[in-house]
């Protein structure tokens, strides 16, 4: 077998031999993801596996936002981290971890917590966004500057023993307001910390937001967007539902949508959800 | 008229934690070309298979905020929300976005 | 919160606790997941991701069974193991990283090939089977060593963009060779080496299986018994479809079946689907 | 008769690659109940769509082995196999199984 290796170097053709043979995405698919950098928001159950599939598939830039430190009850569902470092900051686990596996690619770690002062400036380095965070204030903060600064947007949920995935604004694709344009009652958010999670759920659930970032880096495939996937692990069922697209009455990305940078960075998210952007962790008492 | 309707996301706890309900809908046809519609079926919902925090479920005239509902695999915003009329054996999911991670 | 603690020990509580608080899993299903044990032959790009998933979980003792040496060209998919391993055994390498995440369970390190002469002895040790191999004869052997000893075996294939995923002789559903009495020709038989994969397919296929053997070993949920995943990346479709059961005119699980331990042990696989059961793989000409 | 054929697993690449096939199936019919089944469809799929090695399509009368054959997702073994009656926007999937991980 001969191919144009397309400024692919020997050990990149070695390490990556079985993507290159793939006809449907070959040279020009993993060249296109060396060139590509994705910001992954939460090392936490969805980022563990989204974030080992960046770092192995050759993600040129892979990016890590967490503020988080290692804790023993992390480990049923966080993949990326040992034990050795409990008590550590997650995201410099989770770099260390994607290091060990692939040295060829960069590396970014951002230690810190997601707020309106600097996710315009942290997004705007990535060329797409991976929402693995685990609360509603949190994700309408992610989609609007996505929409602010035109990012695509692989969002996933897991709890208890249900998983959820789309892409939003992406090719003219709804955004996360679109269809949620009213925050939940917060007694409707239920949290892996209060609700419990089976920790192979996020497992799956964070590699199919790797999947579709990676088809979105590489310009392969159908991307997962108009469309929910919709996971029942206890059940085993899976449905893909067609999703409204783009609502023209949207307050972030509609025809007469306010959203802009001054406005994202003065939105207050947790008045408008009545929730905080970091909760404080449940105390099991047993 | 025989529908499946069926809740997720942390809706069937709403009711005794059952995701599947193959439930008979009768309703008052008043002419021929009267169908079911989603309005009704909210209502028919709310009367017969929430048993437990009816707030989770309704809001107003509809759905409470977070809640997506599904009509054959397919948002019912596309089908015209409440107005979306209902044929024999359809499929209605009302599902719970869910948040965590 | 205060829960019935059913012999777990504090540091598994703590370890456990977004288990314990799921109402569908529960103390129960932990207590249970911890006294089972799991085989997975293959610690390849099924296997890595199911490994980890399985030893996160809290499997009580789990198996690994390979032969191979870590490769750089392996590293694209089988995210288990880190460069500094490239050239040590699988078994180690996977074993490594399986305790490095839960130092709290059995890990069992099988260093050698599958065959016909040690698959009941290995077999007999373990309650469920994880098929994460990568060829047609050594499928019909875990099949058929499963069907003598009466165990369930989660099966899964990746190769490409596509994605298979079933679970074979449990609870009376039907065994691999039900489905597939007369094996397929040699020429449809394409392996990840000769054709190629998405890195991030087996993954999301090897989170399943470890979804299903987790069920099955937690007493939780509806098997994927009698019905099968086909998974399309590409396209993100996925189809869940009904298969046929138990077959009475199958050679191994059937009511004349011909299989037992004798015949099981002399049967020829390699002539049988004129494969060998361990490839040698195909070198790249670049 | 309107159908929906589908192929994966690799049995794509007899059909120029392509996977999802919508095809109106014309077959005489003897009379009212004559209905077309699957042992009909193969031979058309095999003249219609293969355009490349049959014989890892066909074997004998039937697929060869190791193709999985689903009629609205349900193993063809459940529903007659090559006996199986199609009606119209019937779904069938050939899918050859996979062996690789
Ligand atoms: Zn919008
Ligand atoms: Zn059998």
């Amino acid at each position: 077998l001969r191919y144009a290796t397309n400024g692919l170097e020997p050990h990149m053709i070695h390490r990556y031999s079985r993507h290159l043979v793939l006809p449907s995405f070959g040279v020009q698919g993993q060249a296109n993801l060396l060139k590509s950098s994705i910001l992954v928001v939460g090392a936490g159950g969805l980022g563990a596996s989204a974030l080992l599939y960046f770092a192995a598939a050759g993600v040129g830039k892979l990016g890590v936002l967490d503020h988080d430190k290692v804790e023993l009850n992390n480990m049923h569902r966080q993949i990326i981290h040992t034990e050795a470092y409990i008590g550590q900051p997650k995201v410099k686990s989770a770099a260390a971890a994607c290091r060990s596996i692939n040295s060829s690619i960069e590396v970014v770690e951002h230690e810190e917590a997601l707020k309106n002062s600097n996710a315009l400036e942290i997004f705007s380095k990535y060329d797409i966004i991976v929402d693995a965070t685990d609360n509603a204030p949190t994700r309408y903060l992610i989609s609007d500057c996505c929409v602010v600064l035109g990012k695509p947007l692989v969002s996933g949920a897991a709890v208890g023993l249900e998983g959820q995935l789309t892409i939003y604004n992406h090719k003219g694709g709804p955004c996360f307001r679109c269809l949620f344009p009213t925050p939940p009652p917060r007694a409707a958010c239920q949290s892996c910390a209060d609700g419990g999670v089976l920790g192979v759920v996020p497992g799956i659930i964070g590699c199919l937001q790797a999947l579709e970032a990676i088809k979105i880096a590489a310009s392969v495939g159908e991307p997962l967007s108009g469309r929910m996937l919709l996971f029942d692990a206890l059940a085993a069922r899976i449905r893909i539902v067609k999703i409204r697209g783009r609502s023209l009455q949207c307050e972030a990305c509609g025809e007469n949508a306010i959203m802009n940078k001054q406005y994202f960075r003065e939105f207050d998210y947790e008045k408008f959800t009545q929730t905080p952007l970091c909760e404080a962790p449940l105390k099991l008492n047993l | 008229m025989q529908l499946t309707i069926e809740f997720g996301g942390g809706l069937e706890l709403l009711c005794d934690s059952k995701k599947i309900h193959h439930v008979n809908v009768e309703f008052e046809q008043q002419n021929e070309e009267d169908k079911l519609t989603m309005r009704e079926l909210l209502s028919w919902v709310q009367t017969n298979l929430i048993k437990e925090r009816p707030e989770m479920f309704i809001k107003g005239d509809t759905v409470r905020p977070g809640v997506l509902v599904l009509v054959n695999d397919c948002d019912w915003e596309l089908s015209g929300q409440l107005n979306t009329s209902l044929e024999e054996k359809d499929v209605v999911v009302f599902i719970s976005t869910l948040h965590g991670g």
